[in-house]
């Protein structure tokens, strides 16, 4: 059974291998890769079954038989899980959409194998209890990323895949001397290690690791793209293919959140601080509380402004994502100024679940519709070879199926119900409420309503209207809109049968914050 | 006794089964579809009426993870309100059938309206505040959708993102109230709660409205919440300034401005107003003041009730005209609720019934008019009563109705609230007596436009006004009924009250409460409020020679800068717009430079930062100088190695041409070779070695195709890049020293020295040991082999990269 | 020269005692600091070449580092069978195979940038990347269309325009508009 | 970008002499890898520096219609298809080598062995070696060399054909 946890990621590895010398053979090399891609949802959905109800709550991988922490741990968790199940659907959806939404020839020379290996990378990440693999599967990750980024290899494609690359180059530079400091401090690489470690020795001898985390952390933040690293996403979202793009702000982006919260909140947060600014008694994350504090609402206004504007649907979503991964911090923010001796005045261990709870029903959300939205806007270009709001219009007349689901999407986002997003929505809110934080209550809100703005200026010059001339005359192909529909359908199943996806995420957020729990699991085999 | 929760679960079923086959319905019906959702509307008001005097909850279990439950709770304001969606419904389908005649787009229209009419039931039963605001937002949804109906006009465009942007930011504000009542429950009631009345063993708020109060204003949270509550209720209630969205309402087909914005959806607000009431207003018999309450709901109200009643005034579109004084009727319900003598619950509790049936019927008579006259400008229009004789009858009851002239119904709700005013200036005195100067003074206004309406049907037909044809019998009819109900209600008021009228007044109550009468057909004793009702229409009749100087003086008081709310809606958006364009400006400038500088910084002050606050201390060795570096630092081989390549690095950083940055890159890169081997690192200076030569041979060949620029070192980029640089040095030595001064446990690099070499002793086969000399690499394929899986698929990815690069660049055309 | 006789150069080079003292630390933190510090004002240029260079030179000091951080004095990490070490005297192998890998990946990455960098120059004509960013006019509006108008002029590739109001197919034209139905 | 007549004779004698001594090493190095400094890596970087050494003396035609024998045909066929497909095969050898542990635990050892367990395994009386071992690591090492080779020479072929 624990075989399991390792399951996906080698499907994602062996069909990445087995479509690689398939070229030849366009549609073979298309089955491959979408069965693969069912493989992948298949394997995920049996290692979530496996967590939830077979095992208590961990299954832990020991890779070549060492144990740890001195070989390589997979943990398979509840909030490993659901991220890997949100990025099995949404990867699914993708692979789908890129069989009609990728030029043949592109999908000849290599998007397949690279489009598996990205979905390898994401694996990885999500499941590896040990920093430096994080490193090595985020470098998968983003290697498949760059060149899928750059893939129509176009002027404006080159220079987002520059700026994109190289900012994540340094960002990995970053990443291994907040590894290698990490492991001179605490000596050792496991993070269930790490995190005993940090818990156990006094505050006086870990000090630098405060700020090692911190290196760590501002490259996370770089993958997920939150303000100030957010210089990338704007044009990387839109040179990419549409169902990279939708990639990249459903899932990638997520890694990055992952990362944030399993590191802050399973490891950081048992090392204390020695007393001085936070007061006695502090843990890292008051540090963490007031830095994610400022950075979800620079997130939220750069790219809600920067998004009203936008004379493009790909460039709307993209500026979207910056502000949408801001409403996914906010409550993070309040999570971590909530931990016991994080400096609140009122510490509420409640609050700390909800907080990132809400993070992760957030994250879901935002994943399903942005994914979504950038079908839709894949499925335009495709089609009309352009998503310029001036050369769209009536598009709901056109294609009411494909429109629809885009306002579903849309929706979602605004935070309508009952769609999943209005629950990500009420739970970000209902943090700021209990924490009693105005200042969170006013960016969500400020937020909110700019979302509302940049969403119905995109739905009237582009859905409603008059058909444009391309719109009249053009038709979708249909794959693009079961994509859409399927999604959408989602979306609204999910909304109304909240239940479950609060369950899963509700637990996730415990198993982010019972370090004791990782601790012993991960640890037990070896004590 | 206890409503049937099969029936009401059914109440709000219906309407979204018909929604979802609807598109299926068209297909067959085509436009009679109109009649297939008038008879789901039938059904859901059959439903409702045998539901008359029950009183209670249903509850469905929904998200108990979360506290939030699909809890109904049917009571006199609730009934009120499911009758007039309902009731209303039947009317509007009915009328559409002949408004929507040949109009494109029917099956979304029809659609999207039997959601609305599900929602606004769901608004007015649930008394889960989660679930209202469900069906709260999606009433906003659907009467954007409904608005945009004429899709391809940009006004219409322009009038659904007002009316999404203002409704739904509003109900967003509202969520956060209700967020900060449900947090400040759990202090009052021991639990968290989200029901406004209790089920089971979850406490009702409203049951509990004592302790909320005290709590909300222990904590001072008690205006916020109100105040939150109350921005919800005024955007959907088009209140002062936030009625600016509803005059751009009316681009949605007449029907629709009939149903949702003037009968139901603007009304959520103001039952939202009413359903808080009993909690905000504290019970007993000599009550005059609600704390926040009062202030703020009384305010809102009359402000609304005057300002919108003016602007009616000032309509130049009948449509337009109706709007503003819906918002100015609403303005006055709110006004009701929003004092605390009983009168004024009883004002807004009737005028929720005397409001939908006059307005309702008004609408469909304007939608008469503009369907047979082609016209609806009021300049344009008068004298129709020879060509639609019915419609004037209806019109002039109507009319009459809204002025507020006994004894038609319209009268008695604003007779209450003159008297709740009246009330509650006289118990305070002073300014408070403003409270019914101004509540006289909006409605002479009110009385001014009413007449005004009236008269399209009345004097002289222009010239000009072409042909008008009868209206068919589907948009009769429906008006027709209004008018009738209108009759009805004015005949026999106290009749309605016992029914309907005083149930929902109950509802608004705090604590115990009994219905009331009303003197009719007028109130002969003389009293304050009936001097009040005097005054209005003498005043009204004795200003209405003046209406044209009136309408054009508001006018052009429209005019004056900054006092307009369109205004600053427009300007808003426009200046939210420019705002944007500084985001590629000054943030997202494509600039690299920008990017990795600003990257850096944040990199290293989030690191700064962290040592900062954990204190670390940097250790400097004591007597540290330039002749000591070279004879301490570890042997001559190592102070040369580091030397070399530091310049190595330099002299990149000035090299003149590409080629000899390239070789210089290349010396840094041999160093550190020479560096791992000095450091005990064969595997690594072997590896660096090679790759050394062959990073160097691909920049070679790279370098061959590009251009020889260079460029000129630009002292002011530099300095400031120098500044950046500096940072980032200093940064990762102070990242070096204080980490390599830490003396952690080498537990785990000791495991594989002693783990990986083959032991002694060993059988045929050894699987619990490395097995072999080479530590590193047993780490590599065995210790850590996963590490290595995902290095050699980067190396094979690179090599899909270059592929790629250059295969697509020429679409793959050799391919 | 064979493998066997490498080890053998290695592990003759003496260590000298003093590696691990607290100047040596200081010195090399300096140095790495420095190199730091001279990747960051390359990686600031204008010249893309420059840039490469500067994270090269970044990615070098982080090995460095991490050898480093391992410390540095210690015997070759190598052992002949069924010998017993003593852990304490050999230097850590964990970071030298971190490092390993972290060269390797550091070289995919190095040889994906110069490629990027030169289609960077075939498509835009430049390597400036003040001229790159600057390249569409920057007014809240998309370039993706315009530019992509402007991309073949200026690499010559002659690439098919095909709408008449000049958007180049630049997903790849219609997916196959003949074959698939409206829904 | 060099072509057959600008290198000197020397040059071409050299590389003769030196590409086989190189070819060898790396074949020691992979074999001794992990016993001694080496490794699929080095051993892989270097069996491509003397790819590299015959295309920079030879010129790329030479050594693809008198090494590898075949004609470059475009991108996906001809020796950078080569070159792919031996990638290929190195990465699914050594995720086949990890595959195989788990394979052989759930055969042959009760479900023991996870992903890319390594043993060794001891093989004696051997004539001439006595005794030789033979890491199953190898084989993952071996995986490494082939992706280190192929995909190498794709970069340096791509390169080098623009």
């Amino acid at each position: 059974m624990t075989d399991l946890v390792v399951a996906p990621l080698l499907v994602a590895l062996f069909t990445a291998i087995a479509t690689l010398p398939l070229r030849s053979a366009q549609r073979v090399q298309q089955a491959v890769s979408v069965f693969g891609g069912v493989l992948y949802l298949v394997a995920v959905a049996a290692l979530v079954r496996a967590v939830r109800v077979d095992a208590d709550g961990y299954l832990v991988y020991e890779l070549s038989n060492w144990e740890a922490p001195f070989g390589i741990t997979l943990v398979a968790d509840d909030l490993s899980v659901l991220m890997l199940g949100l990025a099995a659907v949404v990867s699914l959806a993708a692979l789908v959409f890129s069989v009609r939404g990728i030029p043949e020839v592109g999908q000849r020379i290599s998007y397949h194998p690279l489009y598996h290996l990205m979905v390898v990378g994401i694996t990885g990440s999500f499941l590896t209890a040990d920093v430096f693999n994080l490193f090595v599967w985020f470098e998968v990750m983003l290697m498949s990323s760059y060149v899928l980024v750059v893939f129509y290899s176009g002027p404006d494609e080159t220079r987002a895949a520059l700026h994109y690359a190289f900012l994540n180059l340094l960002g990995s530079a970053v990443m291994l001397l907040a590894i290698g400091g990490l492991y001179a401090t605490t000596g050792t690489l496991n993070m269930a290690d790490m995190a005993e470690y940090l818990a156990t020795v006094p505050a006086s001898q870990t000090t630098p690791v405060l700020g090692l985390s911190a290196l760590l952390f501002a490259v996370f933040a770089l993958k997920a793209g939150i303000v100030p690293f957010q210089f990338w996403v704007p044009d990387a979202y839109r040179a990419a293919p549409a169902p990279v793009a939708a990639m990249l702000a459903g899932v990638v982006k997520k890694v990055g959140v992952y990362a944030i919260v399993r590191l802050l909140f399973t490891v950081f947060s048992v090392a204390a601080l020695p007393p001085g600014l936070f007061g006695e008694n502090a843990t890292f994350l008051a540090f963490y509380g007031p830095v994610l504090l400022v950075m979800a609402i620079g997130s939220v206004v750069v790219g809600g402004l920067g998004a009203v504007g936008r004379e493009d649907l790909d460039g709307l979503l993209a500026y979207s994502s910056i502000g949408q991964v801001g409403f996914i911090v906010l409550p993070l923010a309040v999570a971590a100024s909530a931990v016991p001796g994080a400096g609140a005045e009122i510490p509420r261990e409640g609050l700390v679940t909800l907080g990132i709870t809400a993070a992760l029903v957030y994250s879901v959300n935002h994943g399903l519709a942005k994914s979504l939205l950038f079908f839709v806007s894949g499925a335009l270009s495709r089609t009309l070879g352009t998503v310029r709001f001036d050369a769209l219009g009536g598009v709901s007349e056109r294609n009411p199926t494909l429109a629809g689901s885009f306002f579903v999407g849309a929706l979602a986002l605004i935070g309508i119900p009952p769609l999943s997003g209005f629950f990500g929505k009420l739970l970000v809110f209902d943090v700021g409420a209990q924490a009693g934080s105005t200042v969170v209550l006013a960016v969500a809100l400020a937020g909110a309503i700019l979302t509302i703005a940049y969403f119905t200026l995109a739905w009237s010059r582009g859905f409603w209207g008059p058909p444009s001339d391309a719109v009249a005359g053009a038709s979708v192909d249909r794959s693009f809109v079961l994509v859409a529909a399927v999604l959408a359908v989602s979306i609204v199943v999910l909304g109304v049968g909240f239940g479950p996806l609060y369950d899963l995420s509700y637990a996730g957020a415990q198993a982010a914050t019972e370090t004791q729990g990782y601790v012993d699991a991960v640890l037990g085999g070896s004590q | 006794m206890q409503p049937e929760p099969a029936v009401l679960l059914a109440v709000l079923a219906l309407p979204f089964v018909g929604a979802a086959v609807t598109p299926l319905v068209y297909r067959v019906l085509g436009e009679r579809t109109a009649y297939f959702a008038a008879a789901v509307a039938t059904a859901c008001l059959a439903l409702v009426l045998s539901q008359h005097g029950t009183h209670g909850t249903v509850s469905v279990e929904w998200i108990p993870q979360l506290g939030v439950n699909l809890v109904l709770y049917l009571d006199g304001l609730a009934f009120l309100v499911a009758l007039l969606a309902s009731g209303v419904g039947i009317l509007v389908f009915t009328y559409s059938g002949g408004y929507m005649h040949g109009e494109p787009g029917q099956a979304k229209y029809y659609t999207t309206l039997l959601v609305f009419m599900g929602a606004m039931l769901g608004v007015a039963l649930a008394a889960d505040l989660v679930a209202l605001f469900v069906f709260w937002e999606l009433t906003s949804v659907s009467s954007f959708v409904l608005i945009g109906h004429y899709q391809r006009e940009t006004s219409s465009l322009y009038a659904s993102r007002k009316s999404m942007l203002i409704t739904v930011s509003g109900g967003l504000f509202m969520l956060v109230g209700f967020l900060v009542l449900a947090s400040a429950s759990t202090d009052a009631l021991g639990t968290s709660t989200f029901a406004l009345f209790g089920y089971g063993d979850v406490p009702g708020l409203v049951e509990n409205a004592d302790a909320v109060r005290s709590t909300l204003t222990e904590q001072g949270l008690l205006l916020p919440v109100v105040a939150l509550v109350g921005l919800g209720a005024a955007t959907k209630s088009a209140q002062v300034p936030f009625h600016i969205w509803l005059p751009n309402a009316m681009e949605a087909p007449t029907p629709v401005s009939a149903f949702l914005h003037s009968a139901t959806m603007v009304k959520a607000g103001v039952y939202l107003v009413g359903r808080f009431r009993p909690l905000f207003v504290p019970g007993g018999e000599d009550v005059y003041f609600a704390e926040a309450w009062l202030p703020v709901f009384v305010v809102l109200g009359l402000l609304t009730m005057t300002v919108a009643a003016m602007l009616a005034v000032s309509a130049t579109d009948i449509k337009e005209l109706l709007a503003y004084s819906t918002a100015s009727h609403l303005g006055l319900i709110v006004a009701g609720f929003g004092f605390a003598v009983s009168y004024g619950g009883e004002a807004g509790a009737f005028h929720i019934l005397n409001h939908a049936s006059f307005k309702a019927a008004l609408f469909l008579v304007a939608g008469i008019v503009a369907h047979e006259a082609g016209t609806r400008n009021i300049a344009e229009l008068s004298g129709l009563r020879d060509d639609l004789p019915i419609t004037t009858i209806i019109a002039t009851v109507a009319c009459l109705s809204m002025a507020g002239i006994p004894p038609f119904n319209g009268f008695f709700s604003k007779e209450l609230l003159f008297e709740a005013a009246w009330e509650t200036g006289a118990h305070f005195g002073g300014l408070w007596f403003l409270v019914p100067a101004i509540a006289v003074f909006g409605s002479i206004f009110t009385f001014l436009y009413s007449i005004r309406f009236l008269s399209l049907f009345y004097g002289d037909r222009p010239e000009g006004l072409g042909e008008v044809h009868s209206p068919p019998l589907a948009m009769l009819a429906p008006a027709a009924v209004l008018g009738l109900a209108v009759v009805a209600i004015s005949l026999r008021p106290n009749l309605a009250i016992e029914l309907v009228a005083g149930d929902a007044y109950a509802a608004v109550a705090p604590g115990e409460a009994h219905s009331f009468t009303v003197p009719w057909p007028i109130p002969l004793e003389p009293s304050p409020y009936a001097l009040m009702s005097l005054a209005t229409i003498l005043f009204g009749a004795a200003a209405y020679p003046f209406y044209d100087r009136l309408h054009g003086a508001i006018a052009r008081a429209r005019t004056v800068p900054y006092t307009s709310p369109n205004a600053y809606y427009d300007g808003g958006l426009a200046a939210l717009e420019r705002t944007s364009a500084l985001v590629p400006g000054y943030v997202q400038t494509r600039m690299f430079r920008t990017y990795a500088a600003s990257t850096m910084l944040a990199v290293c002050a989030l690191a700064l930062g962290g040592y900062l606050v954990a204190g670390v201390t940097v250790p400097v060795p004591e007597g540290l100088s330039s002749l000591t570096v070279l004879g301490l630092v570890g042997g001559v081989p190592l102070a040369v190695v580091l030397l070399v390549a530091l310049f190595g690095a330099a002299a990149v950083g000035i090299a003149d041409s590409h080629v000899a940055g390239v070789l210089t890159l290349s010396i840094l890169g041999f160093m550190v070779a020479i560096f791992y081997v000095l450091a005990s690192a064969p595997d690594l200076a072997l590896t660096q070695l090679v790759i050394e030569t062959l990073v160097l041979l691909i920049f070679l060949l790279v370098l061959d195709k590009l251009p020889a620029w260079y460029g000129s070192l630009d002292v002011r980029e530099a300095v400031p890049d120098a500044v950046v640089a500096g940072v980032v040095g200093v940064t990762v030595t102070l990242t070096v020293l204080v980490t390599t001064s830490a003396q952690p446990s080498q537990n785990i690099a000791s495991f594989f020295v002693e783990r990986a070499p083959v032991p002694e002793e060993h059988g045929p086969v050894l699987v619990d040991s490395g097995g072999g000399g080479n530590i590193v690499n047993v780490i590599l394929v065995d210790f850590r082999a996963f590490d290595t899986l995902g290095e050699i698929t980067v190396v094979a990815m690179a090599a899909l990269a270059v592929l790629t690069l250059v295969g697509m660049r020429n679409r793959g055309e050799d391919v | 020269m064979t493998p066997t006789a490498l080890s053998t150069v290695f592990t003759a080079i003496p260590l000298q005692a003093s590696a691990q003292s607290p100047n040596t630390q200081f010195v090399i933190a300096v140095v790495l600091g420095l190199l730091f510090a001279i990747g960051t004002f390359l990686v600031l240029r204008r010249d893309v070449v420059r840039v490469v260079w500067g994270i090269a030179i970044i990615s070098q000091a982080t090995n460095m580092y991490l050898v480093t951080m391992g410390g540095i004095a210690g015997s070759v990490p190598i052992l002949a069978h069924g010998a017993t070490p003593d852990p304490a005297t050999v230097s850590n192998p964990l970071v030298q195979a971190l490092v390993l890998t972290a060269i390797v990946i550091g070289f995919g990455t190095t040889a994906f940038a110069l490629v990027l960098t030169y289609r960077v120059y075939e498509e835009h004509g430049t390597i400036d990347l003040a001229e790159l960013g600057a390249a569409p006019p920057e007014s809240g509006v998309s370039a993706m269309t315009d530019s992509s108008i402007d991309g073949p002029e200026a690499t010559g590739d002659g690439e098919p325009v095909t709408d008449d109001d000049g958007d180049t197919d630049r997903h790849g034209g219609p997916a196959g508009s003949t074959e698939v139905a409206d829904d | 970008m060099s072509t057959d007549t600008d290198t000197t004779v020397i040059a071409r004698t050299v590389v003769r002499v030196v590409v086989p001594v190189i070819l060898l090493t790396a074949v020691a190095l992979l074999l001794q890898g992990h016993n001694l400094p080496g490794g699929g890596f080095i051993a892989g970087v270097l069996t491509v520096t003397a790819f590299a050494l015959v295309y920079i003396v030879f010129g790329r035609e030479f050594l693809q219609r008198e090494l590898l024998h075949v004609d470059d045909d475009g991108f996906l066929g001809g020796s950078i298809g080569e070159y792919g497909r031996t990638f290929t095969f190195g990465l699914a050898l050594a995720a086949s080598s990890g595959l195989a542990a788990i394979v052989v635990g759930e055969l042959f050892a009760g479900g023991r062995y996870e992903f890319i367990t390594q043993g060794v395994w001891f093989v004696y009386h051997v004539p001439v070696y006595h005794e030789i071992e033979i890491p199953t690591a190898l084989f993952f090492d071996l995986g490494v060399y082939f992706v280190v080779v192929g995909a190498l020479l794709t970069i340096l072929a791509v390169v080098g054909r623009e």
